[in-house]
């Protein structure tokens, strides 16, 4: 058996494995999942660090950037967690990731969530010059984006005016949470039309 | 080839200058080929065709002979060794919001430029640091384009730099645009095509900042109820009832999405009620440091709740980085271990829905909650609960009750009511025809 | 001490990568550049600590003979039929261990995970989709005409209807018009939610993840 | 939650067991599969105009293409990825492939042999294989300064001054047409930001069907030609005329599309009959 036959036929049964599980649980599934996570596993440690470690810090240190030597002082810190008495240096480097996370979000999402969206609104709802529907749907956006934040205030009861508005707001997000579970459904199904594909045509020669 | 007979003959018509009567010469020609194309196709303008004849007559005698001309004595842009026309309106500028180290130039095609069927098919950027003398290549830039755009970035700050662009051919004729400059490169202290951004991140941080401050100094704010989070106390009760443990995944991103921060503080908040009353809980996870800050933050729970010696590291579990690695993994736990309730919290792909419906499959209470707008709509059907978006990040507010953490929500309800407002104002300021406010929102 | 000095940490790093975005100007024009690479380092060592975790769970289980022991061989087997070879032995150039178990272990079980959503789909449209109140007949009347005018089906149905209002088109302005105000309103919920969080993260008023003393 | 208790066939359907409906989904996508049914396919515009764009560039043209996608998504992108590169062959085109993912320099490697043995080209001479370069967007501005910086050596480790097709290739200046087969970011719309917005190069490609009506928006104009999903695989196999797995894959994709529309159907036509018993008989649902 050649050496690509018998990976066709390894990675055919492990697909048949891991479809076991909608039957229910059972050994074949449970062997596969904890290859799957030790493969895994190994895979992105490997992957860490031929693109991560190598290119990032390696070969900068190679190339003499000495201000590469705290993200590995950080990274030695990080790894005290191995030894409980001084664990508590880990936190110096998570502290780092999630302080330098948070200060670049507070920018990324400002602007693209935030200040983009905002813009994206704001269009003129003249109807000279324009055909009546752009005019209207401009109008619907508007209507949807409003109503959709007033459902997010949390210091006001959802009662009276605020409630109307807010329940104006639900139905604009069922809308777009129905519409967006539909459209996601036709690719999902080529997913399982690529296994099925694989396993008739590459293993059974089926197809 | 209309267009190039036409180029041709008010080319040689009106040499290089482009004036008035170039241009009315050229709309003539069109006016009278366009009737001669006509003609061909056979339409019937009997009456346009006799007056039209008229002047047509000498002025196709003049295009034939201008042909023949241009055909054996070749001029302008049909030449191929004569020398192109230079680049036009070279502008040097030091590049705007940068470190330094940048000179923008930028360049106008020549007349002959290959977009307009020229000969020129590149052209060359030379730099000196005299005026006179000394001009070195540092680029080659393909023709074809309108306005040209090319950023120097091998300058040093605040030195005198002079550059010259020539146009040139394929057979190596060129042209010079002359010498222009000087001009420095300098770095930027404050970019700005971002008051904007530093606007709006000041009047965000100043109303939420400010009603922090107020409910730290004892202001009373009301929050109204949100249903998922006023279903966590009986969800994990119904954990207990049944001897069944609590499943918790903070999402699938790392700690540096602040979804996932999110994530890991409702995670304190519901470790507290597992640690009274006494119900196992497992929180498998797909990054090492969010890993060690789950750890962090159960333990912390644990002992806060006196519950000290019930706190074991392993609840949290490191499964593998990969999603669909860690699906496969979470969806055995959840099968081994039939959790009665599943939170699953923060920030998540496609396997929402795998670990969603696997849940469902056990019977399990599915409290979700994440920004991410992709998934929402899986976790919607196929969850009990689902916390949308902003309520992600006020989950924390609510189960802790901490009055800075509520004051920050109204905080954030201010920046919402002005953005309300920014929107309605800023659309009745499109509507009378007026940009500026759009135009300001734009980032770069 | 201990507590304080993270806060800190958190404090500076947070403002330099706001500050930073503002100021072209050396050294902060290429701050964000370096933190995101000292991040992927950082991250990257910490993979260890949860390969160390995995690897004790495990390890325990096969000593202590616990229920489903005999999988935690398959799994360390995994991990170290990847790792060794990968990290060592002819690392990961094709045609090595590394790359056959990659080609054929862990694509494949990758590409049939996510294909199980397929079913997925299937099962929780079924389940969820039903007019049980008005949002959910809301869900289900958008989800249906979208999921129609996906597929040649829905234009077939809609023939006798003039171009432009067959249900492709009516999918499509789903998708365009209200669709777009919803996405559009929870992310800007969403935004505010982040840069409020950030903010409390920076200040220290949000610290749960830095645990007790 | 668990199914309360049973009775009757129209509880019993309500509270179907969801493995029954696993196995019409499989049955939906399998029968198709080994049964061809040849359900009519119209190629659409952007499909078109991306095939018009290949063919009508001159032999020896050199053409760019980005395997910006992983296992996960090459059911979608594959059968596109290697009708494209088969129709280039057939031209007499020369592909130069990179990947800004880092799985896809191993699925370019496959699809180049694939695409490749039915006609006669050479490595290094028809085609070449840059590999994985991280960074995205970065990546793609480099290429403007130096392809021979960005990528020293091609996947394989050969520098790229040994690979006479690279000899004459170092900016988008040498590059007549750019694609990217593109899965999510880094992807399509960076190339557009860069390739076409900043060096004015032509850019086309496709995507999977999730990220379609993201992308829909920048043709014409930005871009030449979409292929979205494994419909614009389909299509683009019918354009080239080499029936490939898209093409079979589309009678399993309508087939399965339209049961679960019906189960959806179904479901809503049980919980009615259901409601109205329950509120004749007057018990709780």
């Amino acid at each position: 058996m050649s050496l690509e036959l018998f990976g066709t036929w390894l990675a055919a049964l492990l697909t048949l494995c891991i479809f076991s599980f909608l039957y229910k649980d059972n050994p074949f599934y449970k062997f596969a999942e904890h290859l799957f996570v030790g493969v895994s596993a190994g895979y992105w440690l490997c992957y860490n660090y031929w693109n991560m470690v190598k290119p990032n810090l390696i070969d900068n240190l190679e190339a003499h950037n000495w201000e590469y030597l705290l993200p590995l002082i950080l990274s030695a810190f990080m790894l005290m967690r191995l030894i409980p008495k001084v664990g508590w240096l880990s936190r110096w480097a998570i502290a780092f990731m999630i302080g330098s996370g948070a200060g670049l979000m507070i920018i990324t999402y400002l602007q693209s969530n935030f200040l983009e969206q905002i813009k994206s609104t704001l269009v003129s709802l003249d109807p000279t010059g324009l055909p009546w529907y752009v005019v209207l749907n401009s109008f619907l956006i508007f209507v949807g984006v409003v109503s959709g934040l007033v459902y997010f205030f949390f210091s006001k009861a959802h009662t009276g005016v605020t409630g109307g508005v807010a329940r104006v707001g639900v139905v604009f997000l069922m809308v777009c949470f129905g519409a967006s579970f539909g459209y996601t459904v036709m690719a999902r199904i080529s997913l399982l039309i690529g296994r099925m594909y694989f396993l008739l045509h590459d293993w059974l020669g089926l197809v | 080839m209309l267009d190039s007979i036409l180029e041709a003959v008010t080319f040689v018509s009106v040499r290089y200058k482009d004036t008035k009567e170039q241009r009315l010469l050229r709309r003539e020609l069109h006016v009278i080929f366009g009737i001669c194309a006509r003609q061909r196709l056979g339409f019937n303008l009997s009456v346009i065709r006799i007056r039209a004849l008229r002047v047509l007559l000498p002025v196709v005698v003049v295009v034939l002979v201008i042909l023949g001309a241009t055909t054996v004595f070749p001029v302008g842009s049909s030449s191929s060794n004569a020398p192109p026309r230079p680049p036009i309106g070279i502008a040097l500028q030091d590049r705007p919001n940068d470190a330094g180290g940048a000179i923008e130039i930028t360049w106008e095609a020549s007349k002959d430029d290959s977009r307009g069927r020229g000969t020129v098919n590149s052209y060359s950027i030379y730099r000196s640091e005299q005026p006179q003398s000394g001009f070195v290549k540092i680029k080659t830039v393909s023709s074809g384009k309108e306005e040209y755009r090319y950023n120097d970035e091998e300058v040093e700050n605040d030195k005198r730099y002079y550059y010259r662009v020539t146009a040139e051919t394929s057979s190596d004729a060129f042209s010079d645009s002359g010498v222009v400059g000087p001009v420095t490169a300098s770095p930027q202290w404050f970019h700005s095509d971002r008051w904007n951004m530093l606007i709006a991140l000041l009047i965000v941080s100043a109303s939420v900042l400010t009603f922090i401050t107020l409910a730290r100094k004892g202001k009373d704010l009301y929050i109204r109820p949100i249903a998922g989070l006023q279903a966590v106390d009986e969800a994990v009760g119904r954990a207990t009832e049944m001897g069944r443990p609590v499943l918790y995944v903070p999402g699938i991103l790392d700690m540096d999405d602040v979804q996932t921060i999110a994530g890991v503080a409702i995670l304190g908040r519901v470790a507290r009620k597992t640690a009274e009353y006494e119900t196992s809980l497992l929180v498998p996870v797909s990054r090492s440091v969010v890993m060690s800050a789950a750890q962090e933050t159960v333990k912390e729970a644990y002992w806060d709740m006196g519950k000290a010696d019930a706190y074991h590291p392993d609840m949290v579990r490191y499964i593998t980085d990969d999603q669909f690695g860690f699906a496969a993994g979470v969806d055995g736990i959840m099968l081994r271990e039939k959790p009665a309730t599943v939170f699953f919290q923060g920030a998540f792909y496609a396997e929402s829905l795998i670990l969603a419906e696997t849940g469902h499959s056990i019977g399990a209470v599915q409290i979700a909650g994440t920004a991410m707008t992709s998934q929402l709509p899986f976790f919607v059907t196929a969850c009990d609960y689902t916390l949308i978006g902003e309520e992600l990040f006020a989950a924390g507010a609510y189960l802790t009750e901490d009055p800075r953490l509520v004051g920050s929500l109204k905080g954030q309800d201010v920046a919402k009511g002005l953005a309300i407002a920014f929107i309605v104002i800023g659309i009745i300021l499109e509507t009378a025809g007026y940009h500026w406010l759009t135009n300001f929102l734009k980032v770069n | 001490m201990r507590r304080e000095i993270p806060l800190i940490i958190t404090f500076v790093c947070g403002i330099t990568m706001i500050v930073q975005f503002f100021i072209p100007h050396e050294p902060f024009g290429s701050m964000k550049s370096y933190f995101q690479q000292s991040y992927m380092i950082i991250a990257a060592f910490a993979m260890i600590l949860g390969i160390c975790n995995l690897t004790k769970l495990h390890v325990n289980k096969i000593r202590y003979k616990r229920p489903h022991w005999g999988y935690s061989i398959v799994l360390l087997a995994g991990l170290a039929g990847m790792t060794i070879p990968g990290l060592f032995v002819g690392a990961i150039k094709e045609g090595g261990i590394f790359d056959f178990l990659f080609k054929n272990v862990h694509v494949p079980m990758q590409s049939t995970m996510f294909s199980l959503l397929a079913f997925f789909v299937a099962s929780a449209s079924y389940r969820a989709f039903r007019a049980r109140t008005l949002d959910a007949a809301l869900l289900l009347v958008a989800g249906f005409i979208v999921m129609l005018g996906r597929a040649p089906i829905g234009d077939a149905m809609t023939s006798f209807l003039p171009e432009g209002g067959q249900m492709s088109d009516v999918a499509n302005w789903i998708m365009a018009v209200p669709n777009t105000a919803g996405q559009r309103a929870i992310m800007m919920g969403a935004g505010l939610g982040v840069v409020a969080t950030s903010l409390r993260v920076i200040l220290g008023i949000e610290r749960s993840y830095l645990g007790g003393d | 939650m668990a199914p309360e208790a049973k009775s009757g066939i129209v509880d019993r359907l309500r509270n179907i067991d969801r493995r029954i409906i696993f196995i019409f989904v499989a049955a939906s996508v399998v029968i198709p599969l080994m049964f061809p049914l040849g359900l009519p396919l119209k190629s659409s515009p952007p499909s078109r105009a991306l095939f018009q764009e290949i063919e009508s560039l001159q032999r020896g043209s050199v053409v760019l293409m980005a395997f910006d996608y992983d296992p996960a998504t090459e059911v979608e992108l594959g059968p596109m990825s290697l009708a494209i590169l088969k129709h280039c062959f057939r031209k007499g085109h020369k592909v130069v492939g990179l990947a800004l993912w880092p799985q896809g320099a191993g699925l370019a490697r496959a699809t180049f042999s694939e695409a490749g043995s039915d006609y006669n080209v050479k490595y290094g001479v028809d085609y070449v294989n840059l590999g994985f370069k991280a960074g995205g967007l970065v990546v793609i501005d480099s290429l403007g300064k130096s392809f021979h910086e960005s990528f020293p050596k091609d996947v394989d480790g050969t520098p790229l001054e040994d690979l006479p097709l690279m000899k004459n290739i170092n900016t988008y200046a040498d590059i007549d047409f750019v694609m990217s087969m593109s899965a999510g970011d880094p992807g399509l719309p960076f190339w557009i930001m860069m390739a076409q917005g900043r060096y004015g190069k032509k850019v086309g490609g496709g995507c999977t069907a999730v990220s379609a009506p993201m992308l829909y928006p920048y043709y014409p104009n930005q871009l030449v030609g979409l292929l979205g999903g494994m419909k614009g695989a389909a299509e683009y196999e019918l354009l080239v005329g080499e029936k490939g797995a898209a093409t079979k894959g589309m009678d399993a994709q309508s087939i399965a599309h339209a049961l679960i529309v019906l189960f959806v159907i179904i479901g809503n036509i049980f919980y009615f009959v259901g409601k109205r018993r329950a509120k004749r008989g007057g018990g709780v649902i």
